[in-house]
């Protein structure tokens, strides 16, 4: 029950995207399509499921001056590995994802959840926060890419909707992002009340 | 000339915020009043040029020991001990400055702005303008980055200021108005596309 | 023609009384002094009730700091000494006296014969001033500022030129264009009071374009008798409001601009006078007569007869109405002063007092201010403010309570002509609002110096 | 547990200690890694060139890396099945635009894909498949090396060619014809001077 | 084995070099600063994510030290750390002792559209400031409310609204947190911040006319009038007449209500009692405070704060 | 009796936001008939189109989404917004991309804010731009004029293209194709419904001026701005176009007189004015020489939307007796 309370609370409570305003630039950046954003949501969430267990699993070794820094550490490497996996396994994805796979090192959430949570709580919780607050990401990313891409191309996950004559290109663009994003998020708060 | 055109791509063609996406949280957060924005700005073109300078040497050591695969996690290591001396320093030795843009340092270790352009420059994949990009290149492109990032940020700052006093309907207050001005701010900026090619050429350098 | 150089707008003159003559108003049954007739300390009251007293009798003596004197005008009984309403809306103390006959003290000349300043013989400057002061007289072109101090430049500032404020830019109001018709002579006589008071040569009559008949009367004057009364102009100003307010009549007759408070005028060498304040002087200073009674325009669209009187200062506004015909049965708003900077009364049962320049009676529909839009941005407030502000803005930081915004944009220098608030095509309350900061950040401002010298 | 005090001692040492076994972790990762992105690349590369020269199974014989008249980098590959050049056009909507050609042994365009491209999506990124075989402007089985193209190789109609151009997007047209003229430029000069590296002639923008 | 020795030896070294600099750094340049500063912000999440509207953590921890000075967070807020930070913080900066005697603003004007006549209307921006320039404004009572509701756009918890048939504000109680943002407001300091009471219950003299007894009842029909038949009437002493106007002073009343029942103008008026039996309940053994709060939630819908005086009795 | 109490003034000037938005449409009216008269039926569904549907969203906007009880639409500015984004359309634009276009002016570029007065760009532009950007194939394929015509007409190059083509391939020559500089004063060009006249464009601008809606500073110093450089490039190089023609063409006139004035969206002092006049006309003269798009105008007058604030924030009107310096 408790774990559960955890992941409802990424993914409505404190979703990072929609609450918190945090890591806005994948946020935007790698939204054009619903499956870029769900790649970018999931990549995060991995990076954030590791790096909230090993911070911890390590929380109490570390002293507290070089605490952030050694956090950072740890997820610079949790980072860097996965961006070698995906550049050997799936190299399309890591193509479309580009500059933001190593950006993800400095994407507040991670180290937000480190520190805010992770810093605090054992590592069972912890896992249970990274896959509730990675969800909370990955939905809102795969929400504003799966808008845009409908707005803009009349698909969603490449599967056509409607004629892509009528898609308003703007919306792939980075205009678009911006004002998808804005009204996404004014529209999830009027209707989660939050 | 080649500099100038630098300059002027990376403020106005590919703006940081507008078109590369990079440094949005910052962008977001502290640009409700203009002082604030002009603060940030001069403490992200002070560091991004250090950052870039420290990283792309960095980067020539990674080359050689073929450890380019360290890039992030050593990149991100410096640039944090970086902002954070900077920061003590400051602190100590011109505390006018540090009133003015120590505040505004630890928030930019976690700006991927920084960090972004650090690996642009160091990977040499961004624009520049026919030129062999080198650390002068890629020095100026960090300043001109830096400079397009405070140029968005006051102008957007100038005008939530303004937005302030307007009867801004409820549910867009905040974050929502922000995020759809700064995107009616990079449709406007989409005007310049094509520009930097067009004055390259005219001035042969294409 | 000259004129100011930034801002001013062009309301619709309406000077339905220009042409009628000035007449005497009667003496009232009841007179109201009240003892706040002027900016500075109150006047202190030194009768009581039951004592008698004459037209021209003491009845508050000056307080202390910035003040003047207060006289009967009428001859009667003292009722009582008790606060009571005032044009401002507000209680204050007052003398009310009950009126029997019009007995005047013996020491006030009543003949109406030219006094020159040859008649005068060697009058010192010191002694002109006095006089001006025990004869409790104030600006009366509506700021009411003790006249007598304003003849006393600060050491280290000299009086470079006189300027007798004739613009009268406000709609409606004609007390001054008729004084200066009827009253030339005595007028240029005491311009050349003050300009012995401060000991200045020159001394300019600014009248606005829309007064051809008073332009001409004085310019001949003057041409014909130019031995009599030298150093002294009359230059014709463009019609614009509010060419009246002091710094933008110096600007426009002299080019000069005061700086932002605290400069004063004299700070550019510069004392403005009002006309009808120059008229007292004369009077008080050839006739030893105090300041007891002032002309004023009753006037408004539905008033029978839009006039001008001579009323004596404690005279109850009822009377002058009935005497300008009565009452409008579609009276709206009351306006103590013009319509562009006076004030709305709540009831007539408040005296003419020492600054009264008009009384004007809008009609109901007249009076209701339109609905309000949000602010479309167009600037023209902007362009229109004659003091170079940016009225909007000024409004906009009131309401999110931004004093120090309001500070930094000069709110202070704001002079209250309410030409912003005139020309917004929105209808916004903008002075309205830009009072409140104005007041506020005074008040700040205040606080903020006690601090620093308390401080010390 | 308790948390270990800050002390110089053990900052150092934790700091160094994390980052040492985050290196070591990395580095044996990056030996994991390696091999699939190694052959990733080498498999990509193979597709393309398979691609474009419409066959199945070309073997790359000999590589040649040059740089066109304005410094760009041209690589040629020789196969068994034709050539396959790719080129790069630095001016296209949003950038660079990068192509990969394929040419029979007349010189004939036998296919192409473009590699990389900064152009608009939706509009400039129709190029991909804008000039196939059937589309609208076909460009396949042209020969730029005809002499009705000698004068400035294949030009979108508006320049006077005979290509039509993307609707709406001819900046991106304009580039990958460009490039298309430097890769068949190169691929002439290669053959001309018989797998010697040398510039293409003068192509003018 | 030699790839990832190489790894090791340069990361290991950028490590050590970035420590042992920054440590040197921190030693030669160390600075003086409000040690509560670095407490505050070693609670605080440390994402630097500008979120709470300031520039990074350090910058939010001085912040609250700056307000706690002040004596209130109010209105500060960590959104990474959330509610808990902030309890942290609170703790840190020595802020839980805000548990003194509750306190409630209470209006004290009860000049309603009936008793008290308007005599003139006002057509300007709605703002009882700029209706205070214009003198008494639109009823003949210079110090009563003035209803435009300066007081109500003050408010920054929705706590205090204007009544359209009395055109007075009223206070819900439960939501006022006793600012005193709305009596900052109020250009005629009509607003009191005043003890919350036993049970919610207070007696308050609901005028502030400082006028002459004469004069006010001119202008309102339950303005205070200074007869001084309240103080008389109260045991306690808890009443005095201070320039034409009695006052109640909150400490001192017993809620006993006699003055209320004394006022031949109906001006004192007992708030949240139950409705007048023969005799009103003593006061109840004191009750512990805290016990207030699950109370309080019933209190607004027994009776309004400001009752209206549709029936102004004279006695 | 109940006097009215008021602080002063208590008179107004009569000036009203309907008067100042009705004005600007019946300036636009020399306009819209030349527009009628060159592109018929097009234009009449196009203008009519965007009126209707601009005034509609507004409505239905406030009543439901915002959940005002005063409706704004008699205002005049929701009928100048459609039509100006109707002048700024080819006449043979599908009706869907129309509504899609008001949709996006008044939807996003206005009442997203909160209405008149509060937007910080030109809603029609918006609209415009949004259009341009995400329909480029429908929004770059211009009639030419004197058709009567709507969906199925002849398209072809309008003057900025060809002078675009001309500076593109540098060769002077080109121009040559370019219509006379009397045929764009009068209208005998292709291009967007309110782009073609410039003459009448011109004469509802006086209108303006004259009835004091506007000031001169902003269109003077676009339209001088623009004239200098574009005969600065044309001096040094032929094949940029006559610095005449490149104000007689697009939309530079319906933008410095209609557009860049727009009360909401430009400073509020006259040297901010001429600041922000100055910045379109080089930003709109380096964007159609160098850019990628034909037009620049419409660009350059949002930017300088987005740094209007930032104007008003800095240049201030000179106060009443500043010295130099204090
Ligand atoms: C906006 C404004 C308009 C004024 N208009 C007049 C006017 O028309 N006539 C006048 O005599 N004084 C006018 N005044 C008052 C003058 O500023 C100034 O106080 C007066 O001329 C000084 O002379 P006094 O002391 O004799 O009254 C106006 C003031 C202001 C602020
Ligand atoms: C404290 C004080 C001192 C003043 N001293 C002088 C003075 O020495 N000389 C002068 O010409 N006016 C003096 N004034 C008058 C003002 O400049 C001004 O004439 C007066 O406030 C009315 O002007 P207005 O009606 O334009 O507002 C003084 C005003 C104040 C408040
Ligand atoms: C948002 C947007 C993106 C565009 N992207 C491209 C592009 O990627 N490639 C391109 O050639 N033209 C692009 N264009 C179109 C050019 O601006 C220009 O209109 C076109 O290249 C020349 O017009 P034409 O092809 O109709 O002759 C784009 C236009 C817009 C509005
Ligand atoms: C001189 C003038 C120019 C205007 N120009 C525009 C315009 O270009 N686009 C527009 O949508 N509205 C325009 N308006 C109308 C109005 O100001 C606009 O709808 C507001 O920006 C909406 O808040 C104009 C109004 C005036 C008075
Ligand atoms: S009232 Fe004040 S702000 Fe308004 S125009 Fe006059 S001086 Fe300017
Ligand atoms: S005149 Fe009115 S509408 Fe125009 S800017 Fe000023 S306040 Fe706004
Ligand atoms: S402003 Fe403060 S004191 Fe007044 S009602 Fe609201 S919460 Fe209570
Ligand atoms: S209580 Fe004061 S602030 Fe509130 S409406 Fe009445 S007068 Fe205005
Ligand atoms: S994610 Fe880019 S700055 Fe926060």
């Amino acid at each position: 029950m408790k774990y559960i309370k955890i992941l409802w609370n990424g993914i409505l409570k404190e979703n990072p995207t929609f609450v918190l305003l945090l890591g806005m630039c994948p946020t935007l950046g790698t939204t054009s399509s619903a499956i870029n954003g769900m790649s970018m949501g999931l990549a995060t969430m991995a990076v954030l499921i590791f790096s909230n267990l090993i911070i911890s699993c390590i929380k109490s070794l570390v002293p507290d001056m070089v605490r952030i820094p050694s956090y950072i550490v740890v997820i610079a490497s949790l980072v860097t590995a996965l961006q070698m996996f995906m550049q050997a396994f799936t190299p399309e994805v890591y193509k479309t994802l580009g500059l933001f796979i190593p950006l993800i090192v400095v994407n507040c959430i991670i180290l937000g959840r480190a520190e805010a949570f992770a810093a605090k709580r054992g590592p069972v919780e912890s896992i249970f926060d990274g896959i509730g607050i990675g969800l909370g990401f990955t939905i809102a990313l795969t929400l504003l890419g799966g808008i845009r891409e409908l707005l803009g191309t009349g698909k969603l996950f490449d599967v056509t909707i409607y004629s892509e004559n009528y898609g308003m290109l703007l919306f792939v663009l980075a205009p678009g992002a911006f004002i998808a994003l804005g009204y996404l998020i004014a529209i999830v708060k009027k209707t989660a009340k939050i | 000339m080649a500099y100038l055109l630098i300059f002027f791509s990376a403020i106005f063609v590919n703006n940081i915020v507008f078109s590369q996406f990079l440094g949005i949280c910052p962008f977001l957060g502290v640009s409700k009043k203009v002082d604030t924005a002009l603060g940030m700005s001069a403490a992200v073109a002070f560091v991004l040029t250090i950052a870039t300078i420290v990283t792309y040497l960095i980067q020539i050591l990674l080359v050689k020991y073929q450890l380019e695969y360290l890039q992030t996690i050593a990149f991100i290591l410096v640039i944090a001990a970086l902002v954070q001396m900077v920061e003590i320093i400051l602190k100590k030795v011109s505390p006018a400055l540090y009133q003015a843009l120590g505040v505004f340092l630890p928030l930019i270790t976690t700006n991927c702005a920084i960090l972004g352009v650090a690996i642009l420059v160091a990977q040499n994949t961004y624009n520049a303008q026919g030129l062999e990009p080198n650390l002068l290149t890629g020095v100026v492109f960090a300043v001109s980055t830096a400079l397009g990032f405070g140029l968005a940020l006051t102008i957007f700052a100038a005008i939530r200021e303004q937005l302030a006093m307007m009867d801004v309907p409820k549910g867009m207050q905040g974050m929502p108005i922000a995020l759809v001005v700064a995107g009616l701010l990079a449709m406007a900026f989409m005007g310049f596309g094509g520009v930097d090619n067009g004055l390259a050429k005219v001035f042969g350098l294409l | 023609m000259k004129t100011f150089k930034i801002g001013g707008v062009h309301p619709a003159e309406n000077k339905l009384s220009a042409a009628s003559p000035i007449r005497v108003a009667a003496i009232p049954k009841q007179a109201v002094f009240s003892m706040f007739q002027h900016i500075g300390a109150p006047a202190v009251p030194v009768v009581k009730k039951g004592d008698v007293v004459k037209v021209g009798t003491l009845l508050g003596e000056a307080g202390k700091g910035l003040s003047v004197p207060v006289f009967s005008s009428v001859s009667g009984t003292v009722n009582k000494v008790d606060a009571v309403l005032d044009s401002s809306g507000t209680r204050r103390m007052a003398v009310i006296v009950d009126v029997e006959g019009d007995e005047w003290e013996e020491s006030i000349d009543r003949s109406d014969k030219l006094v020159t300043m040859k008649d005068l013989g060697g009058i010192t400057a010191e002694e002109v001033v006095n006089r001006i002061k025990a004869a409790g007289i104030v600006g009366m072109g509506g700021a009411t500022f003790p006249t007598g101090i304003k003849l006393m430049p600060p050491p280290g500032t000299k009086a470079e030129a006189i300027i007798v404020n004739a613009v009268e830019c406000e709609p409606y109001l004609t007390a001054d264009h008729r004084l200066m018709l009827e009253k030339p002579e005595q007028i240029l006589v005491g311009v050349q009071l003050i300009k012995h008071a401060v000991n200045c040569p020159k001394a300019y009559i600014g009248i606005e374009m829309n007064k051809p008949d008073a332009i001409k009367l004085l310019t001949d004057l003057l041409k014909e008798k130019a031995t009599q009364y030298p150093g002294i102009e009359v230059v014709p100003l463009k019609v614009k409001y509010p060419q009246g307010g002091e710094k933008q009549l110096i600007d426009a007759v002299i080019g000069r601009q005061v700086p932002a408070p605290p400069a004063l005028p004299i700070n550019v060498g510069a004392i403005v006078q009002n006309v009808g304040t120059v008229y007292a002087i004369y009077e008080a200073v050839t006739k030893r007569k105090p300041l007891i009674d002032r002309v004023i325009t009753v006037t408004g669209k539905s008033v029978a007869q839009p006039s001008n009187f001579l009323a004596r200062i404690g005279t109850p506004m009822q009377q002058l109405i009935d005497e300008a015909g009565g009452l409008p049965s579609d009276t709206g708003k009351i306006i103590g002063g013009g319509p562009m900077m006076g004030r709305a009364l709540m009831s007539l049962d408040v005296p003419v007092t020492k600054g009264s320049s008009g009384l004007l009676l809008m009609t109901e529909a007249e009076s209701r201010r339109g609905e309000v839009n949000p602010c479309i941005r167009c600037a023209k407030c902007v362009s229109a403010c004659p003091m170079g502000l940016e009225p909007y803005l000024l409004a906009s930081y009131t309401r999110l309570k931004d004093w120090d915004g309001c500070e930094k944009n000069d709110v202070t220098s704001c002079i209250e002509c309410g030409s912003c608030a005139f020309t917004c095509p929105s209808n916004r309350p903008l002075l309205d609002n830009i009072r409140v900061a104005k007041q506020t950040v005074m008040g700040i401002i205040k606080s903020r110096h006690m601090e620093s010298i308390s401080k010390k | 547990m308790k948390k270990l005090p800050s002390t110089l001692p053990n900052m150092l040492c934790v700091l160094t200690l994390i980052s040492v076994i985050a290196a070591g972790a990395l580095a044996y990762v990056n030996t994991i890694t390696q091999g699939p992105i190694e052959e990733n690349k080498a498999r990509t590369l193979t597709e393309g060139i398979n691609t474009v020269l419409g066959v199945s199974d070309a073997q790359v014989q000999n590589t040649t890396e040059a740089e066109d008249a304005n410094g760009n980098p041209v690589i040629l590959y020789a196969t068994d099945k034709g050539v396959a050049v790719q080129a790069i056009d630095p001016n296209g909507f949003g950038g660079k635009l990068k192509v990969l050609v394929g040419f029979d042994d007349a010189g004939a365009i036998k296919g192409y894909t473009v590699l990389e491209h900064a152009e608009t999506p939706g509009l400039g990124a129709k190029a991909n498949f804008w000039f196939q075989k059937g589309e609208k402007g076909d460009i396949i089985g042209k020969n730029p090396g005809d002499a009705k193209y000698a004068n400035s190789g294949l030009t979108v109609s508006k320049d006077g060619g005979d290509v039509d151009a993307i609707t709406a997007s001819t900046i991106t047209s304009r580039a990958f014809l460009r490039a298309v003229n430097v890769a068949f430029h190169a691929y002439a000069g290669a053959s001309a001077t018989d797998g010697q590296t040398g510039a293409s002639p003068q192509i003018h923008n | 084995m030699n790839v990832i020795l190489i790894a090791v030896i340069v990361l290991g070294g950028i490590g050590l070099v970035a420590a042992l600099i920054l440590f040197l750094a921190g030693k030669k340049f160390a600075v003086h600063e409000d040690e509560r500063i670095g407490k505050v912000a070693e609670v605080l999440p440390g994402a630097n994510c500008g979120g709470c509207g300031f520039p990074g953590c350090s910058g939010f921890a001085g912040a609250c030290v700056k307000a706690a000075d002040k004596g209130s967070l109010e209105g500060l807020l960590c959104p990474v750390g959330g509610q808990p930070v902030m309890e942290q913080v609170a703790g840190i900066l020595g802020m839980q002792a805000e548990a003194s005697a509750p306190k409630v603003a209470v209006v004290r004007c009860n000049g309603t559209c009936e008793s008290r006549p308007r005599i003139a209307e006002f057509d300007g921006a709605r703002s009882c400031r700029v209706q205070q320039m214009l003198g008494s404004g639109e009823t003949a009572c210079a110090y009563g409310c003035l209803g435009c509701g300066d007081c109500v756009a003050a408010c920054k918890f929705d706590a205090i609204h204007m009544n359209p048939e009395t055109g007075l504000p009223e206070v819900d109680e439960e939501k006022c947190t006793a600012c005193g943002a709305c009596a900052k407001a109020c250009p005629r300091s009509i607003i009191e911040i005043r003890l919350k009471g036993l049970k919610n219950r207070r007696v308050v003299v609901l005028c502030n006319n400082k006028d002459k007894g004469a004069v006010t009842r001119k202008a309102c029909a339950v303005g205070c009038i200074a007869c001084q038949k309240c103080v008389k009437v109260c045991k306690f002493e808890a009443i005095t007449v201070d320039a034409n106007l009695a006052y109640i002073d909150a400490e001192k009343c017993k809620l006993c209500r006699k003055c209320e029942e004394e006022c031949p103008q109906n001006a004192i008026l007992a708030i949240n009692f139950p409705p007048r039996k023969p005799k009103a309940e003593a006061p109840a053994a004191p009750a512990a405070p805290k016990a207030e709060a699950p109370v309080a939630p019933k209190a607004p819908a027994e009776q309004p704060a400001t009752p209206s005086t549709a029936t102004p009795a004279q006695s | 009796m109940k006097p009215i109490i008021s602080l002063s003034p208590h008179v107004h000037g009569g000036d009203s936001v309907q008067k100042n938005m009705y004005g600007v449409c019946i300036a636009l009216v020399p306009a819209l008939l030349a527009s009628l008269y060159f592109f018929g039926l097009g234009s009449a569904i196009v203008m009519a189109t965007s009126v209707a549907a601009c005034v509609l969203f507004e409505w239905a906007i406030t009543r439901f989404i915002l959940r005002r009880d005063r409706l704004t639409i008699c205002d005049g500015s929701a009928v100048l917004t459609g039509l100006l984004l109707g002048f700024n359309l080819p006449s043979n634009l599908p009706i869907w991309i129309i509504i899609i276009g008001a949709l996006v002016a008044i939807g996003i570029g206005k009442m997203t804010f909160g209405g008149l007065g509060c937007n910080p760009f030109n809603p029609a532009l918006v609209g415009r731009v949004f259009l341009l950007i995400s329909f480029p194939v429908q929004m770059t394929t211009w009639p030419v004029s004197g058709q009567m015509g709507y969906v199925d007409v002849e398209t072809g190059a309008t003057p900025l293209a060809i002078m675009k083509n001309a500076i593109k391939a540098g060769d002077a020559s080109l121009l040559n194709e370019l219509p006379s500089s009397l045929d764009m004063l009068l209208g005998q060009t292709g291009g967007s419904l309110g782009e073609v006249s410039a003459l009448c464009l011109l004469i509802g601008c006086l209108f303006m001026l004259w009835r004091k809606i506007i000031t001169w500073h902003i269109p003077v110093s676009i339209l001088a701005t623009v004239w200098l450089l574009a005969g600065l490039f044309h001096l040094i190089d032929p094949s940029y176009a006559d610095p005449t023609q490149v104000i007689l063409s697009g939309g530079l006139m319906l933008g410095a007189c209609f557009m860049a004035t727009d009360y909401v969206t430009s400073p509020m002092t006259a040297k901010g004015q001429i600041i922000y006049g100055v910045a379109i006309g080089v930003l709109t003269v380096l964007i159609r020489d160098f850019g990628a798009y034909p037009e620049g105008m419409s660009f350059a007058i949002l930017i300088m939307n987005g740094f209007t604030p930032l104007i008003n924030t800095y240049v201030k009107p000179k106060r009443f007796g500043e010295t130099k310096k204090s």
